[in-house]
């Protein structure tokens, strides 16, 4: 097994816990915690197999950094709007998943 | 020729280490008693992808990663953290997570 | 003027709102007359273009336009077909209608309380830009940042009403909405992995039907599913369309949700149609089928108004997808049918949905209150919104004359001639649903009350919902014309899949 | 309890399903006929830039970062929104102490780095994005240690700035589209100060948001009211 294949499969392994970690979960930091290691698996399993012991490839490569860029965005916006809510609500989980 | 191989070898068995270390720190920030920890795992993990671009010949990813993914997320994760912790009126519920975050 | 090609064209669609979306951060601080003439000239602009666009393609073809002048793969390129230019067009059309309702409540402002929150329209301006960038991308990873664009502006447009309610909806509709694109981007990944592009006219010749890439499209579908909010994935829509200012829930409902679909649409019918089963398709046509009499149900039974015409969307979402099973492993005549009919309800949905949701706003800023018990007596009042309401439900139950009926009589014929006579079941029990939602706003409405009080409303208000329902009535007089460009050179109107 | 029961299984079943099809899948898979990495160096002469992947976010593919810069702005522009007002806002919060003499020493290699990044971008690693972030990462930690060294607010001097980056980028659209070009195709004897223009533009936009994202989160408490909430 070549280093970017490995890689891609670890992004698997990454993507699927994450996963399991995001339905799970209530609080929603944890949630956003998930959403950024899902995406990081992501994006090792972009690059890793599109490169898979080719050579470095320059357009996954420059697909991934949008994309990290895209996902700071988001969690910024989650954590902005979690805390307005937080403010309003004393709550840190969506109200359906108050116990 | 030998040599070439055994530095192959090496080289692959730091990416076999480095990918188990990834996912057992990723486990460890998802999964985490409390969600400081998480958070503090977390950037660690960042860090650590970082190096995995290195190993997959894509140093501008490592450092947006580096900057990106572990400084700024990590600093937007913890500061919300202090904010939601010192905030909250109903501690044992709402912010450290312990009972309803993890499984 | 000399003509400009359609190509040419196309860029400025993009350009042009990202364009307003920077102006409109420029002048926020700004309130009033200087405010609505900058977004006039915008939305009058942004209509011209789709207009231009549209009747060039019409004319003469699909078009495109290879961004920084590098051709796919390496650039990114942009298409126009007709279906891509009709949503264009739409957007245009239902956007504006939604703009002059908010300029209209700026210019009643100054003596009601109600008021546009504030970076109302850079999120505006965004929103118009993503879902251009959707309808006429041609690179599978370009359409994940247009997702990204669209999803978080539309979240931030919920978020801007600020109640905690409002927040609330907005975090669950983010997190859907990440956890979609994520699925979507992580087929893309495994897209390109085996084939080394994301180009779709590419894509279309290469993909064949072997694992990684059925994966890859049942990954894709689910994300895309989940943002589309079909049945049982719909749970975050009700309370985001419900909550959200009223013309934000007119956009949200006729033009955001659309968006995923379109890609599932595109991806299915003109990338991978190589790579798709008859099964699949029927298990689609299931939970769509589950959409529509969930959501009819749950309309029934909803008390607040706004959140009746919410669980409306997720039942007219359902009728999309029982397209798949009429149009995958059937006839071609089946399956052009089901094209029309799908394509046609689409439309019919965003002008129908989008008055209904504004006629509704009206009614409740005259009621001021938004439960449906609450407009016991307006129909003396506000007879203008009821029949703007009111039409907008014809189409919406699949009465003559309307696109709604056109459309649903489109999927029936096409249930008819592939012999899949239960999805006829689905198309009559959700239509009744939808009769009895709508008459039992109507019949509260009329209920004598000498209590109630109503507070007069702009009339600019009722004229942009009238139109909007009057447009959805004339797609069925004149459905011809839209169909045939909409469905030019499609794939699935030729059949094989 | 039994909901969460549910929620559980769904969520093991399906991740557990995700990532077994997955790891079968990766293993099958046959190579692709098409290599952009072929395409990007052959015309990579014609780029302006020498680094590969700068070419590629900034001339070939410069479209989907013209629509991420984009949602950068819907993220900033809904903080902005979402920001407390003046009178919710509450003072800058106690400075870490320990911090206070690491940051005054480290903010001014940061900027050093941030520029470096940004000059390094056209021939080798680096570029706006990673610049921006180290300036952006600057500020954050200089907001950490007391000092309020800028605030993204409502003034138009913070829109500006907040929106500077996409108008150059659109403006260097609108004037290829003016010139009868495609969208962003750069003439190739400007296109390598064409494209440090808009990353320097880009840089500037980008470390500003990224602070705001950070700065403007609200900071205002849960109503004082103590009242007990679903304890039960």
């Amino acid at each position: 097994m070549n280093a970017d294949r490995l890689y891609a499969y670890v992004g698997v392994v990454l993507f699927a816990m994450a996963m399991y970690a995001f339905l799970t979960h209530t609080h929603l930091l944890r949630r956003l915690l998930a959403f950024n290691v899902m995406g990081g698996g992501t994006f090792l399993i972009l690059v890793g197999l599109a490169q898979d012991g080719r050579g470095p490839d320059p357009v996954p490569q420059a697909l991934v950094l949008t994309g990290i860029v895209v996902a700071v965005s988001a969690t910024a916006l989650a954590i902005i709007l979690l805390r307005r809510w937080f403010a309003l609500s004393r709550s840190t989980a969506l109200p359906e998943d108050q116990s | 020729m030998d040599g070439e191989a055994n530095g192959m070898t090496i080289s692959l068995a730091f990416d076999w280490v480095l990918g188990v270390v990834l996912v057992a720190t990723a486990a460890g920030a998802l999964f985490s008693k409390t969600l400081f920890r998480g958070v503090v795992l977390f950037v660690v993990f960042g860090l650590l992808m970082a190096l995995a671009w290195v190993r997959l010949q894509a140093p501008d990813l490592a450092l947006a990663e580096a900057a990106i993914g572990a400084g700024l997320t990590g600093a937007l994760l913890l500061d919300a953290i202090g904010h939601l912790k010192s905030r909250s009126v109903t501690p044992s519920h709402n912010d450290d997570d312990a009972v309803k975050g993890s499984t | 003027m000399t003509a400009v090609s359609a190509g040419q064209l196309l860029p400025w669609l993009l350009v042009a709102p990202l364009a307003w979306a920077v102006i409109a951060v420029l002048i926020e601080s700004r309130r009033g007359a200087l405010t609505i003439a900058v977004h006039a000239i915008g939305v009058l602009l942004h209509v011209a273009l789709g207009v231009a666009l549209y009747t060039s393609v019409a004319r003469s073809g699909p078009a495109a336009h290879a961004l920084g002048g590098w051709s796919a793969p390496l650039g990114i390129g942009l298409r126009a077909d007709g279906l891509a230019v009709t949503l264009v067009l739409l957007t245009a059309v239902v956007s504006a209608a939604c703009a002059v309702y908010v300029m209209t409540t700026e210019r009643a402002a100054h003596d009601a309380d109600a008021e546009t929150p504030r970076y109302f329209w850079p999120l505006f301006w965004l929103l118009v830009t993503s879902l251009n960038g959707i309808w006429l991308a041609g690179d599978l990873f370009n359409l994940y940042v247009g997702l990204e664009l669209l999803g978080l502006s539309a979240v931030g447009l919920v978020a801007l009403g600020g109640s905690e309610t409002a927040l609330s909806s907005a975090l669950r509709y983010l997190m859907a909405a990440l956890l979609g694109s994520l699925a979507y981007l992580l087929g893309v990944a495994l897209i390109y992995a085996a084939y080394g592009t994301l180009a779709l006219p590419e894509l279309a010749e290469l993909i064949a039907r072997e694992p990684l890439t059925q994966l890859a499209i049942a990954l894709m579908t689910i994300g895309l599913c989940l943002k589309t909010a079909l049945f049982p994935l719909h749970g975050w829509l009700p309370p985001a369309h419900g909550v959200a200012l009223t013309p934000v829930s007119a956009l949200l409902s006729a033009l955001v949700v659309k968006g995923s679909f379109y890609i599932l649409f595109r991806l299915w019918f003109d990338v991978a149609p190589e790579a798709v089963t008859p099964l699949a398709a029927q298990g689609l046509g299931v939970l769509g089928a589950g959409a529509v009499l969930w959501g009819g149900w749950q309309a029934l039974r909803e008390p607040k108004l706004k959140m009746l015409v919410a669980h409306s969307t997720v039942a007219q979402l359902g009728y999309l997808f029982l397209f798949f099973p009429l149009a995958v492993g059937t006839g071609v005549s089946a399956a052009a049918l089901a094209t029309q009919g799908m394509l046609l309800h689409l439309v019919a949905h965003a002008f129908a949905k989008s008055a209904m949701f504004l006629a509704s706003g009206t009614l409740i800023a005259a009621a001021g209150r938004g439960g449906v018990a609450d407009l016991a007596g307006i129909g003396r009042h506000m007879p203008m919104s009821l029949f703007a309401f009111g039409l907008a439900g014809v189409s919406l139950m699949g009465l003559p004359p309307s696109g709604g009926f056109n459309a649903k009589w489109l999927l029936l014929q096409s249930a008819l001639a592939s012999g899949q006579w239960f999805w006829l079941c689905v198309l009559l029990s959700g239509g009744l649903l939808t009769a009895g939602y709508v008459f039992r706003v109507f019949r509260e409405s009329f209920v004598e009350s000498k209590d109630s009080q109503f507070t007069p409303t702009p009339r600019g208000y009722d004229w942009v919902a009238l139109t909007l329902a009057a447009m959805a009535i004339a797609l069925g007089l004149a459905s011809q014309a839209p169909l045939s460009t909409m469905t030019s050179g499609l794939r699935v109107m030729a059949g094989g899949t | 309890m039994r909901r969460r029961v549910a929620r559980h299984a769904v969520a093991g079943v399906a991740s557990v399903a995700v990532g077994i099809a997955l790891w079968q899948a990766i293993g099958v898979r046959s190579i692709p006929t098409v290599s952009l990495p072929a395409l990007v160096r052959e015309a990579m002469p014609a780029s302006g830039v020498s680094h590969d992947i700068t070419a590629v976010l900034l001339n070939f593919r410069s479209y989907d970062t013209l629509l991420e810069i984009a949602v950068l702005l819907a993220a900033a522009v809904v903080a902005l929104a979402l920001r407390d007002t003046p009178r919710e806002r509450m003072p800058a919060s106690q400075p870490y102490l320990i911090l206070d003499t690491f940051v005054w020493r480290i903010t001014p290699l940061l900027v050093l780095v941030a520029a470096y990044l940004l000059w390094a971008g056209s021939t080798r690693p680096g570029g706006a994005f990673q610049a921006g972030s180290v300036l952006a990462g600057a500020a954050v930690l200089l907001r950490l240690s007391g000092l309020a060294v800028l605030s993204v607010d409502d003034r138009l001097a913070s829109r500006v700035v907040v929106v500077f980056g996409l108008s150059v980028f659109l403006l260097v659209a609108a004037g290829t589209l003016l010139a009868g070009q495609p969208l962003l195709a750069y003439p190739p004897a400007w296109a390598g100060a064409l494209i440090l223009m808009i990353e320097a533009a880009l840089t500037l936009s980008i470390a500003v948001v990224l602070f705001s994202l950070f700065d403007n989160a609200p900071q205002s408490r849960p109503a004082a009211a103590p009242a007990q909430r679903g304890e039960a």
